[in-house]
């Protein structure tokens, strides 16, 4: 039954939605789950922020080694969500002057949200992502050698472009004359993208669209049901 | 042709919906019913759908299935293996999508197989997820691999956590975590972003086995460059199939292998009726590469 | 020397990088550009529109990002308010406002504060639902969008008032850093509709070669990372600039400076990580 | 190890000391930030605004505007965005630190980091999706009044769906019965099995077959075009060998694995190609690190010229800063 009827609830809705794709009537369904689905997925924000209180508040009060950090992450995230619930520092909407300070915009320059947001969020985040300038360097050295023909083509593939998409490709092949125009290394990288990066990832593409209408389709059919857990019946 | 060989009645089908699709006009009472723009990719849907059907039910029937060897699934019982002979935990990182997304699908049903393994080999599985959809989902198919395989007991829900829906976040804690916990096998399943490179190499630095499978085509490089093993693209979604071993699931491999020979089919007609076209200047075959594009693959 | 390569620290590496982009950055230098192809057809594109057209800008990026679109954003919007077109702007992602009312702040009230909120340009704000929302608004707005992003109802804004759907936009210009971005836009709106709409896009290096295969049939035009958006400067401030430009439309072009030398660097090592793979292996034959 | 932790710690204190020293030493100074006040709510009774805003300016307006009239007040040294432009140079350069190794200081930003963007997405989905999408359909009248004036909906009783959904799913919560929260799961599952199966045969397998159909031989004006014919020739043959990789019922060995191994070259030519134009991106975003460093905390350059002013002005700036 606990596996059953989950089976069912899941099978009857995709197949309703794969016809619904091409019944004009109810083309509009599939978008409706899709807002639905984001309702859902905010309200399963309480589990995971759930989850997350009470994982780090029990490491602060068993003192595990690093429960300092624990409950600097626990009072980050209380006071980033109780700035921004209780819209602090808003002011109302200018379109509706008459309202009270709950019609402004929650993340508005000046309310605590938004300070948190610009110095505390973006700065954090932003650096992390730049981490990838200095991880590209060091694979670069240590992953790019040319082991075999696969490697080889990589790495000659990513030195093309590396060179070609800055004023050091242009200047190296300048010398060469109009008649081997397409060997200026400029051109050379974007007739590689034209020729083999979508050939390549055509073959790619076209791969995911099968693998996903099979998974999809295992998974409507039954065939695949792990992702509903244990098999008590 | 053997793939082709045998389902007569899908073929039958098919081919009534392609001369329906092809022969009833467009003003036709039909057509009211069913999207007319839509009514050749109802065809291909149909047809495609047909085979991994076939071809499932043809295995479950008992019908030989082969399939080619995909490298990097057998080594992830290697590595969970390691990960147990040194006494360190594994690493399942399920992607950064929620559950709308089938690569995130796929992970769970690879999770699935991982958890069994490390249940066996008494081996520690730390799965940090992204949306707290994806913590749920995880945290009940990694508790029926434990009943699964008689050690319930040893199921902590604990070890598979949320952290926090934001790539960047996600990310610090993850890199944070695999310096300081030294895990000895990271697995990368699932729909990854800009992340897949601070992952792997992190990984690289603390000495892990690395197993990683994504769709996100644009994150294949770093994880062909910078881990053990990669299951490229469409391998990846193969790859349940593979571990789960069973003829059903492998059947459904070669309906997609049947989707291949479409495309090329489908391909090779396109592309000649285009060259014959372009040397003759003829309009008509010109007109129908256009109809073949823009009408039927529309 | 040798030895000194096969041992190089992680961290050496990473000083070196630091240095690469930093120094370029201090010293400020600059390079000439040469448009390629794909940012001269963005450039034709937006060039071929009558003033008073309608341009939905689609900004799908957030501050992590900034560094490669917000050149772009910054250029695009320059060169559609040049042409004295009707903007649209909107966001697929949560933080995307932000970016919008940066490219406001910094290009049309400085450059053009000619021109009117609601009549010349208005935002649409965020909505959650991804392609969903694509799908939506194709066929209609208002299901979506009861107000825009300042919460003027839409039937009060003059420039909204014929528009029921983004159908009856002329051009659709996307600026996406992953998903929903430009694919979800190339699959979702111009796919089903190719004869009503079209799009050119700007997008990180990463997304780059994903888009290829849409072009030119459902992408004729691509600004692709910093350098596409360098390329796409030049034409832009050649053309309606004059002389001398403001500083910070010439901000895609600075960085190509530290692109420069980061990108040589990134050359030198893996010549010398092959350098150290392929004595290794000699040594091992002996 | 000691000592030259001690020495690092030593040297970063009298960095940062000297630089805060800077920045209070009038208004003014590294890292300093400078707001305008607008009037909101502009109306005739209320000609000042009914309340009043901030937005950042740029230190050379400031230097202008008090140039102009020293006791002037609308645009003014602002001591919350000063403070955070100097924490968010610290937060990047805590981040930076993990390169160097683990360490406190990027433990705390991690936790910091941790905390707030959990919550910031709790935020974000409370007002811009259980609000307007739930609450806001479901009681219309009660969120006008509330927080969204601008509403004018009438109830969409449709929006019950996901709300008993989302019961359903926190019903794991409660002690009995947590295997109702599978129902929603399977529904969510359901769904985008189904809407996925056709949207991506749509999308990507229908479309990309359809932008591979091009003529073997290009003929243009001047005749035979052999490189436009080269390239398309290329192009659907690489795809093609792509595609014979990734068959699965077939080993790859005779003609079948030659064909595959051409295939690997093509995927292997993509994947170098994606990663140089990555490298490009990711440089980007460090490029634009460095500069908030150099330019909005440290005031070494100044590319956007924000705090150039014209003579006069400048010295009084320069008066006022030494």
């Amino acid at each position: 039954m606990k596996r059953t009827i989950p089976f069912l609830i899941a099978s009857v809705a995709g197949f309703v939605l794969i016809i619904a794709y091409f019944v004009p009537f109810a083309e509009g369904w599939g978008e409706s789950v899709s807002i639905w689905f984001d309702v859902l997925a905010a309200i399963a924000f309480i589990l995971g922020g759930g989850n997350l209180l009470k994982n780090h508040l029990q490491k602060v009060s068993a003192r595990k080694p690093g429960w300092a950090y624990s409950a600097i992450t626990v009072a980050a995230f209380a006071l980033t969500l109780f700035a921004g619930l209780a819209k602090l520092g808003a002011t109302p909407n200018p379109q509706y002057p008459a309202s009270s300070a709950w019609s402004g915009a929650y993340r508005e320059t000046g309310t605590v949200f938004w300070w948190i947001y610009e110095y505390a969020f973006v700065p954090l985040t932003a650096t992390i992502f730049a981490l990838l300038a200095f991880y590209v360097a060091s694979a670069a050295f240590r992953a790019f050698r040319a082991r075999n023909t696969e490697a080889a083509l990589l790495l000659g593939t990513a030195f093309i472009i590396l060179l070609g998409r800055t004023f050091a490709g242009v200047y190296l092949t300048s010398w060469l004359p109009d008649s081997l125009y397409g060997l200026r290394i400029e051109n050379l990288s974007v007739d590689i993208m034209r020729v083999f990066v979508t050939a390549g990832n055509r073959a790619i593409m076209i791969g995911i669209a099968l693998g996903t209408a099979a998974v999809s389709l295992k998974i409507l059919l039954g065939v695949d049901r792990s992702y509903l857990g244990s098999g008590d019946e | 042709m053997k793939l082709l060989r045998g389902p007569w009645l899908w073929i039958l089908a098919a081919l009534i919906m392609l001369l329906t699709a092809a022969l009833v006009p467009a003003s036709s009472g039909l057509w009211r019913m069913i999207d007319y723009e839509r009514r050749f990719l109802a065809v291909v849907v149909a047809v495609f759908c047909g085979a991994v059907v076939y071809w499932i039910r043809h295995a479950r029937q008992g019908g030989e299935i082969t399939v080619r060897r995909v490298p990097g699934l057998e080594a992830i019982d290697e590595a969970v293996g390691r990960a147990t002979e040194m006494g360190r935990a594994c690493i399942f990182v399920p992607g950064i999508q929620d559950m709308n997304e089938v690569q995130t699908i796929a992970s769970m049903t690879v999770l699935a197989r991982v958890a069994r393994t490390t249940a066996q080999y008494n081996a520690i599985v730390q799965v940090p997820t992204a949306k707290s959809l994806v913590m749920t989902s995880a945290r009940e198919v990694v508790q029926a691999a434990y009943l699964a395989v008689g050690r319930p007991d040893a199921y902590n829900p604990d070890s598979i956590y949320y952290v926090t829906d934001e790539q960047f976040g996600y990310v610090a804690h993850l890199s944070g975590m695999m310096v300081r916990d030294r895990p000895a096998a990271c697995f990368y399943m699932g729909s990854f972003f800009a992340e897949s490179l601070i992952l792997a190499e992190t990984g690289n630095a603390i000495g892990a086995i690395q197993i990683a499978g994504t769709a996100q085509p644009a994150q294949l490089p770093f994880f062909v460059a910078a881990c053990d093993y990669t299951l490229i693209g469409e391998e990846f979604f193969a790859a349940s199939a593979y571990l789960s071993g069973s003829p059903a699931e492998l059947g459904s491999l070669k309906g997609q292998d049947v989707g291949k020979i479409i495309v090329a089919v489908i391909l090779l007609i396109g592309v000649t009726l285009a060259t014959v076209a372009e040397i003759s200047g003829s309009p008509a075959l010109a007109r129908a590469v256009e109809l073949l594009q823009f009408d039927i693959l529309n | 020397m040798l030895s000194i390569l096969r041992n190089l620290d992680r961290r050496l590496i990473f000083l070196m990088m630091l240095l690469a982009v930093a120094v370029p950055i201090l010293l400020q230098s600059r390079f000439p550009e040469k448009p390629s192809g794909l940012a001269q057809a963005v450039f034709d594109e937006i060039e071929a529109l009558q003033p008073g057209d309608r341009v939905l800008l689609a900004f799908d990026f957030d501050p992590a990002s900034e560094g490669e679109l917000g050149p772009m954003a910054t250029s695009l919007t320059y060169h559609c308010a040049q042409k004295e077109l009707r903007l649209y702007f909107m966001a697929l992602w949560p933080v995307g406002p932000q970016m919008i009312s940066n490219v406001i702040q910094d290009v049309i009230r400085r450059d053009f504060p000619h021109m009117v909120y609601g009549e010349d340009y208005v935002d649409l704000g965020f909505k959650s639902g991804g392609e969903g929302v694509i799908k939506v608004i194709l066929t209609d707005l208002r299901q979506l969008y009861t107000t825009d992003a300042r919460g003027t109802p839409l039937n009060r804004i003059p420039m909204l008032e014929d528009v029921t759907d983004i159908r009856q936009m002329d051009l659709i210009v996307s600026l996406s850093a992953g998903t929903p971005g430009t694919k979800e836009w190339v699959q979702y709106a111009v796919t089903p509709y190719p004869h009503d709409l079209r799009i050119v896009a700007g997008c990180t290096g990463i997304q780059a070669p994903l888009l290829y295969p849409y072009i030119p049939q459902q992408l004729p035009g691509l600004l692709g990372a910093i350098k596409g958006a360098a390329e796409y400067e030049e034409l832009v401030m050649q053309a309606y600039a004059g002389e001398d430009p403001p500083a910070r439309y010439a901000e895609a072009r600075r960085r190509m400076g530290p692109q420069l030398v980061a990108h040589v660097l990134m050359i030198l090592l893996i010549i010398a990580g092959n350098v150290v793979y392929f004595t290794e292996q000699k040594r091992g034959r002996r | 190890m000691q000592r030259s932790t001690m020495l690092w710690t030593l040297v970063m204190v009298v960095a940062a000391a000297f630089l805060i020293g800077r920045t209070l030493q009038g208004e003014g100074g590294r890292g300093s930030a400078y707001v305008r006040v607008v009037p909101r709510a502009v109306d005739e009774d209320h000609p000042e605004g009914r309340w009043q805003g901030v937005e950042r300016v740029d230190p050379a307006e400031y230097w202008r505007a008090q140039a102009a009239d020293p006791a002037q007040t609308a645009v003014r040294w602002s001591p919350a965005n000063t403070v955070g432009i100097w924490l968010a140079a610290l937060f990047t350069l805590a981040v930076l630190s993990f390169l160097a190794g683990d360490n406190p200081v990027y433990k705390v930003a991690e936790s910091i980091l941790v905390g707030v963007s959990a919550a910031y997405w709790m935020v974000v989905g409370f007002w811009e999706v259980l609000v307007p999408n739930l609450l806001g359909k479901l009681m219309p009248g009660v969120i006008q009044a509330w927080a969204l004036p601008g509403l004018e909906a009438e109830p969409d009783l449709s929006y019950l769906v996901p709300l008993t959904l989302g019961v359903l799913l926190l019903w794991r919560l409660a002690p009995r019965g947590a295997w109702i929260g599978r129902w929603p799961m399977a529904f969510i599952i359901g769904v985008f099995c189904g809407l996925r199966l056709v949207t991506y045969i749509h999308a990507d397998f229908l479309s990309q077959i359809r932008n591979s159909i091009v003529p073997l031989v290009v003929m243009n004006e001047r005749g035979f075009a052999f490189w436009d014919s080269v390239r398309n020739v290329l192009t659907v043959f690489g795809m093609l060998a792509c595609l014979v990789y990734f068959f699965f019922s077939i080993e790859h060995r005779g003609a079948v694995g030659k064909c595959a191994r051409a295939g690997i070259w093509v995927l292997m030519i993509t994947f170098g190609a994606a990663f140089g134009y990555t490298v490009m991106g990711r440089i980007a975003l460090l490029a634009i690190r460095l500069e908030f460093l150099f330019d909005d905390w440290l005031w070494l350059i100044d590319p956007n010229n924000r705090r150039v002013v014209d003579g006069a002005t400048a010295l009084l700036q320069s008066a006022g800063i030494l």
